[in-house]
């Protein structure tokens, strides 16, 4: 596949969603899109780790909270500028990543005990917060609202929008780049095989670093994105269990290790998740059931989740106009 | 904002608690049983935990939402029968058995395909689904039930020791022996003991292994039933109440060592206690954050566990 | 569930398609003889973590809509009934912000509710952005109303009133009985709500003559409550102060009963189950004659006891996020009549100048400084038998202070 | 080219490998032998950094390498098999085996391109977009000969890549080993196919119960009376010197 070839798609989609607050007028469609947008960034970080990497987060909360209060406590206790804050809460993000997964991976955790550890960093990270004085404690903290675009807050959700899908279709590129890398190549045969990648040449200690940071980072812009669109954040909001729910969810139901599943992920769960606010009322905590049900039919069913059904579907469907072969008539190109 | 910074102080002088005050050895004894009693019941749901790992070699995250489910189950047999939340154990046990065994038997094995990463991911979707489904049912609500015992007590002269406590203390130590016995005494114990050992050696010789697993996650079920109707006569339940138990659970069963009884047993009791002196001595809120931090310090640095079985 | 007035789906259907349409052909059109209605927002998290009390707020507004339609609606706009758009909060602060970006695209002309602090924070900025008028109901935290909002109004007292009352009644109470009770125990939890209160308490007690002999801090969730009633029994205080959420507070009242430990009084502040008639029906022992010092009704006003005979009729407890929401309404529909417009900026302007002496609750005529309501004040609370009753100011009272408890 | 000098390994009371000590002369291909638990997999996991020795040096190149990772002594040219095939199994074959090629090609496409010339040597190229699970057992043995020629080795330890393959099989299979050696590859192979190995080994070290009990060339290591004892129990040698005789 060529270097063109490769893109393609993730321009293609990026430009038709940039057309969403051109055609949509209401605020209610669009603030729906804008959070769908955060929690697929957040997703995207989750499947960095997760789909390609094969260590499955229960404690993405971690990273998400820890780039949302870097960047409020930044702009509210020292006064910095939102759009340098927000980098440096990816930073700090990327740096607890990188601890964790170091004291974690060096220790060997993996599968279940590596879901736990994370797990139990997000729940200390969220005692610890709510605990805090510089935090805010309880109260949680409060960006001031002071409409400037050079403060990153926008008049028009539609302008937030661009900013959340400007940050999504990063996610989208990086993940696509390394797929297409040396790197990506290394993860995903630590996936498969960590001894037989070790014989043929791969730290994997190194690689699950990389990855775990990379991941962390992208998860903390989810989370710099959650502050400065929702202006206010606590303890229970930065590194509660749902964003790491969602975070894990949303890949395994759009498909793990590809690159469009976290963001196709994101828009069906959300999608259900309302529609089944409308239709069952009032009855709290439908939705998340909905959640659970639908994390356990994935898992049984459909492995390679929406995207991946839609990918058999449509070869199913277009097989007998194209026959045979493209990937390898491709792969002849590449020598 | 002279008040948030009021607050701001006092969360700082929390989290920094100055010198730890002396207590009488009247008051540090009292505080070593209730860390017992309290530590037997943290046992009681190790154990359901722990004997699933050891043979399923799986982490149930789904094991708080059912224990949620068996106090619910309690509440609700009290509220309608009137039901005592002892003599509920009677048809409870049985019925959160059946209901383990065809968690395991139906939906947790046919829906990972052998593969413990989806395990893990299935007991969590388990876990939202049951969670968010008390919540659907019975709300938001904090409930508790009142029983005629609630505030009889022993009184050991320095202590007064809440008699439903003591029995629960009690009832623990007894499962935990029968759980013991059950699995070195009988045929079924052999067979998961043979399945826990080597699955493909137990399954050439005709173990049905499949059903091994779902009894094994019936019993780590029916614990928990064992465990509710224990906490309900002192304790309260919403439907996120055995989100509270199930990561001391994890410590017990990390330190304990996975898969022993034994070790969850005292695991279980050795966390009642350090929780307790530890509340007494550094502040309640202190001594939660203390949980966690053995909780990753033993993964990080002793995996195997303190006590008890190899891994 | 309690539910006085559902509408059925079909009649939110339409009436929101109503509303995008007048919205379009805009509103001198309007020349029917029945007003159009004037749409009013709602919102209460009704699930989630929340929801109990996000239930009882919406029960509290919609009968107060009732109540203001039956009565006419909004005279000075010809008659003109109000209507409710109910939002969801999902106890979350990004649930409550999307509802409002809803309500927004519906038209409301105000917003009334929020309940908790973190929902209160984020949507009222949310609705800033539009001008549109916030009523909010509980959000106790003082950072509501700090921040300059001109759309924000919150009309029952914040943290800081509430603690400083409940001292300053503490005082007078003690005075009154004679002054049995001289020495304090704290508990509280470790959020910024209990420690704040804490440390203030810590603070102010020693100076109105009390001694503070420890103070507890615990979690929430807290497992046992064994030790911290250990270490009470150990001081043998005279009070105890617990400020802490409704399960670890019934926990502690259940352990302290049953290690017998009978303090000359039990007064909570803001407390999460003190004040809760579950609890009270509860465990009527563990409960009974404990104070607290909280929001609750005028139990003297008669709208405020009719409404409390019709809730507890349908079977619904009684509990201060009802009248709180009623008076809330009425409040706005003050606001409405005088502003004799539903332009947003009038409709502000009328409810900054509010002089508005109708509530429920036991408020003094509303006045506001910078988003606060300078007229309200908390109550102490005794439950005494299987009721809960007024016991201070005086002016308010339905029962008296049971202080000392008999031992 | 590679010395293992006095390596010893202990698994709790076991000694699986008892000082054993072997060079691995350039450019040939070298056989290690000996009957089941001999010691032979323990020993190459020694000599690929998977398992540290108990005592004793592994020298590459009179580089001292016992504390160095696998990873770092895949770089210096180090590239085994594993007796149990370890596929990616999710993978294709051609993403396989590029994993092994990216050790010395950055470029995807470079490493891709690698991966098809390398499995058109060990005869995989109608697989290529396979996924390696749908492999029969002889496709997995070439995949992981395959991935371990892409890290362009100097030594190959290939552990009984013949073992589980039938006659024609392993007769499709000589060849490529051979070849691999004329290319320059030296090479130290595990078998317990034991024809197969006379046939292709120079040089062959026989283990037996942990222990070096014989070396030399197959003829010599064949005849050997130990190394007959050793694989088919005490007191065969004689029997087969009594047989050999008879028939004489």
């Amino acid at each position: 596949m060529s270097r063109v070839a490769a893109y393609l798609p993730i321009a293609a989609v990026v430009a038709l969603a940039a057309v969403v607050p051109l055609v949509v007028t209401s605020n209610t469609v669009i603030n729906f899109l804008v959070f769908t947008l955060i929690v697929a960034v957040a997703a995207q970080g989750w499947n960095l780790l997760g789909g390609y990497g094969g260590q499955y987060s229960f404690g993405h909360a971690a990273f998400f909270g820890t780039g949302a209060y870097v960047t409020a406590l930044l702009q509210t206790q020292a006064g910095w500028n939102p759009w340098a804050t927000v980098l440096l809460g990816i930073l700090a993000g990327a740096a607890v990543g990188a601890v964790i997964g170091f004291l974690s991976f060096r220790s060997g955790l993996r599968g279940s005990y590596f879901a736990l550890i994370t797990l139990a960093f997000a729940e200390v990270f969220r005692i610890l917060a709510n605990a805090a004085g510089i935090t805010g404690g309880a109260a949680g903290v409060l960006i001031r609202l002071d409409v400037r675009p050079e403060n990153f807050q926008f008049a028009s959700r539609g302008t937030f929008f661009w900013v959340g899908l400007a940050v999504v279709a990063i996610g989208l590129v990086l993940t696509r780049a390394i797929e297409r890398s040396r790197f990506g190549a290394h993860l995903v045969a630590v996936r498969e095989n960590e001894d037989a990648a070790r014989a043929l040449g791969v730290d994997p200690l190194r690689v699950k670093l990389l990855a775990i940071t990379l991941s962390a980072g992208l998860t903390a812009a989810s989370g710099g994105l959650y502050a400065q669109y929702f202006l206010f954040l606590d303890a229970g909001i930065a590194y509660g269990a749902w964003i790491s729910v969602e975070a894990l969810v949303a890949p395994i139901i759009g498909g793990i290790g590809t690159v469009f599943g976290p963001l196709v992920g994101a828009v069906v769960l959300q999608g259900l998740g309302h529609l089944t606010g409308h239709l069952a009322g009032e009855i709290p905590g439908i939705s998340l059931v909905v959640f659970g049900a639908l994390l356990i039919l994935a898992v049984a069913f459909a492995p390679d989740g929406a995207t991946g059904m839609a990918g058999r579907l449509w070869r199913r469907w277009r097989r007998p106009a194209t026959p045979t072969t493209t990937p390898t008539a491709t792969g002849g190109e590449r020598c | 904002m002279p008040f948030a910074s009021a607050a701001r102080a006092a969360g700082r002088e929390f989290i920094s608690n100055p010198v730890a005050p002396m207590f009488s050895p009247e008051i540090v004894a009292t505080a070593v049983l209730n860390g017992l009693l309290t530590g037997a019941v943290y046992a009681l749901v190790a154990l359901g935990l722990t004997l699933v790992y050891g043979v399923l070699h799986i982490i149930n995250f789904a094991h708080g939402a059912l224990l949620t489910a068996a106090m619910f189950a309690v509440l609700v047999l009290k509220l309608w029968l009137g039901l005592d939340p002892y003599v509920a154990m009677v048809p409870l046990v049985p019925l959160f058995f059946i209901i383990g065994y065809a968690l395991q038997r139906f939906v947790i094995g046919p829906a990972s395909h052998g593969n413990d990463a989806n395990i893990l991911l299935v007991t969590l979707g388990l876990s939202i689904l049951i969670e968010n489904l008390l919540l659907a049912i019975f709300r938001s609500d904090t409930r508790t039930i009142d029983v005629p015992y609630a505030f009889m007590s022993i009184d050991l002269d320095f202590a007064l020791l809440a008699l439903p406590r003591v029995i629960a203390f009690g009832v623990s130590v007894v499962v935990a022996a029968a759980l013991w016995a059950l699995l070195a005494l009988t045929d079924t114990g052999k067979a998961i003991r043979a399945v826990a050992k080597e699955k493909l050696g137990a399954a050439l010789v005709g173990i049905d292994v499949a059903h091994v697993y779902a009894v094994t996650f019936g019993l780590g079920t029916a614990c928990l039933a064992v465990a509710a109707c224990l906490l309900m006569p002192t304790f309260y339940v919403s439907p996120r109440a055995g989100g509270a138990f199930v990561f001391v659970a994890f410590t017990i069963v990390v330190l304990g060592g996975m898969g022993s009884i034994p070790g969850a047993l005292i695991g279980g009791l050795f966390i009642g206690v350090v929780e307790s002196l530890s509340g007494l001595y550094f502040g309640e809120s202190l001594g939660q954050i203390g949980i966690f931090a053995i909780f990753i310090a033993i993964l990080l640095f002793r995996p195997t566990g303190l006590f008890g079985a190899r891994a | 569930m309690f539910d006085p007035m559902k509408p059925d789906r079909r009649t939110i259907l339409k009436t929101g398609a109503a509303a995008f349409a007048t919205g379009v052909v805009a509103a001198p059109l309007v020349l029917r003889a029945q007003p159009a209605a004037i749409k009013v927002g709602v919102l209460q998290p009704v699930t989630g973590a929340l929801a109990h009390d996000g239930q009882q707020g919406r029960i509290g507004a919609e009968l107060a809509i009732r109540d203001i339609n039956a009565g006419g609606g909004i005279k000075s706009l010809g008659g003109a009934k109000l209507e409710m758009v109910f939002g969801d909060a999902k106890s979350t602060p990004e649930g409550g912000t999307q509802e409002v970006e809803r309500m927004q695209g519906e038209g409301v002309v105000a917003v009334v509710g929020g309940y908790a602090s973190a929902i209160c924070l984020a949507t009222t900025q949310a609705a800033a952005r539009y001008d549109l008028p916030y009523v909010v109901d509980v959000g106790v935290s003082d950072q509501i109303v700090r921040r300059g909002l001109k759309n924000t109004f919150r009309i029952a007292p914040g943290f800081g009133t509430c603690a400083t009352q409940a001292l300053d009644n503490l005082v007078r109470i003690n005075d009154a009985a004679g002054k049995p009770a001289r020495t304090v125990v704290l508990i509280h939890e470790d959020g910024l709500f209990g420690s704040g209160l804490a440390k203030l308490l810590q603070t102010e007690l020693p100076k109105r003559g009390f001694e503070v002999l420890e103070t507890i801090a615990h979690p929430t969730p807290t497992r046992d409550m064994s030790n911290v009633a250990l270490q009470i029994r150990a001081k043998r205080p005279d009070l105890v102060i617990p400020s802490s959420y409704y399960g670890e507070y019934v926990l502690l009242a259940r352990t302290m009963q049953q290690q017998r430990i009978r303090p000359k009084a039990i007064y909570a502040v803001l407390n999460g189950a003190a004040s809760n008639f579950r609890f009270v029906k509860e465990f009527p022992e563990a409960a009974n004659l404990m104070m607290d010092c909280n929001h609750w009704h005028d139990p003297r006003n008669p709208k405020a006891i009719a409404l409390r005979k019709e809730v507890e009729a349908r079977g619904a407890f009684w509990t201060y996020n009802i009248p709180l929401n009623y008076s809330a309404m009425l409040f706005l529909a003050d606001a409405l009549e005088r502003a004799k417009s539903t332009d947003r900026a009038a409709v502000i302007e009328a409810l900054a100048a509010s002089t508005f002496d109708g509530h429920i609750m036991p408020y003094g005529p509303t006045k506001f400084v910078d988003g606060t309501n300078t007229g309200a004040a908390p109550v102490n609370l005794q439950v005494q038998g299987n009721d809960i009753k007024v016991i201070y100011p005086d002016m308010f009272a339905d029962g008296k202070p049971v202080f000392p408890m008999p031992a | 080219m590679l010395r293992v000098e006095h390596v010893t390994r202990r698994f709790g009371g076991l000694v699986a490998v008892n000082d054993v000590s072997l060079t691995v002369a350039p450019g040939r291909i070298t056989g290690l032998i000996g009957p089941n638990g001999a010691g032979k997999t323990t020993l190459f996991a020694v000599i690929a950094g998977f398992v540290a020795p108990s005592a004793g040096r592994v020298l590459l190149d009179d580089i001292d390498v016992t504390a160095e990772p696998p990873h770092r002594r895949a770089v210096r040219g180090i590239a085994r098999t594993f007796q149990v095939v370890q596929p990616f199994a999710g993978l294709t074959v051609r993403e396989n085996i590029a994993v092994g090629a990216h050790l010395r090609h950055r470029a995807r496409a470079e490493a891709l391109c690698r991966a098809e010339a390398i499995a058109a040597e060990v005869g995989l190229s109608a697989a290529l977009d396979e996924p390696a699970a749908g492999l029969t057992v002889a496709g997995r043995k070439r995949l992981e000969l395959a991935r371990a020629l892409a890290t362009e080795p100097r030594l190959l330890l290939l552990d009984e890549v013949l073992a589980g393959l039938n006659p024609s099989e392993i007769r499709d299979m000589i060849p490529v080993v051979r070849g691999l050696r004329d290319r320059g590859i030296t090479i130290l192979m595990v078998e317990h196919v034991m024809q197969a190995v006379m046939a292709l080994s120079e040089h062959i070290y026989v283990l037996a119960e942990g222990r070096l009990i014989a070396e030399g060339a197959p003829e010599t290591v064949a005849r050997d009376a130990r190394v007959i004892e050793a694989y088919l129990g005490h007191g065969a040698a004689a029997r087969l010197d009594r047989a050999r005789a008879g028939h004489g």
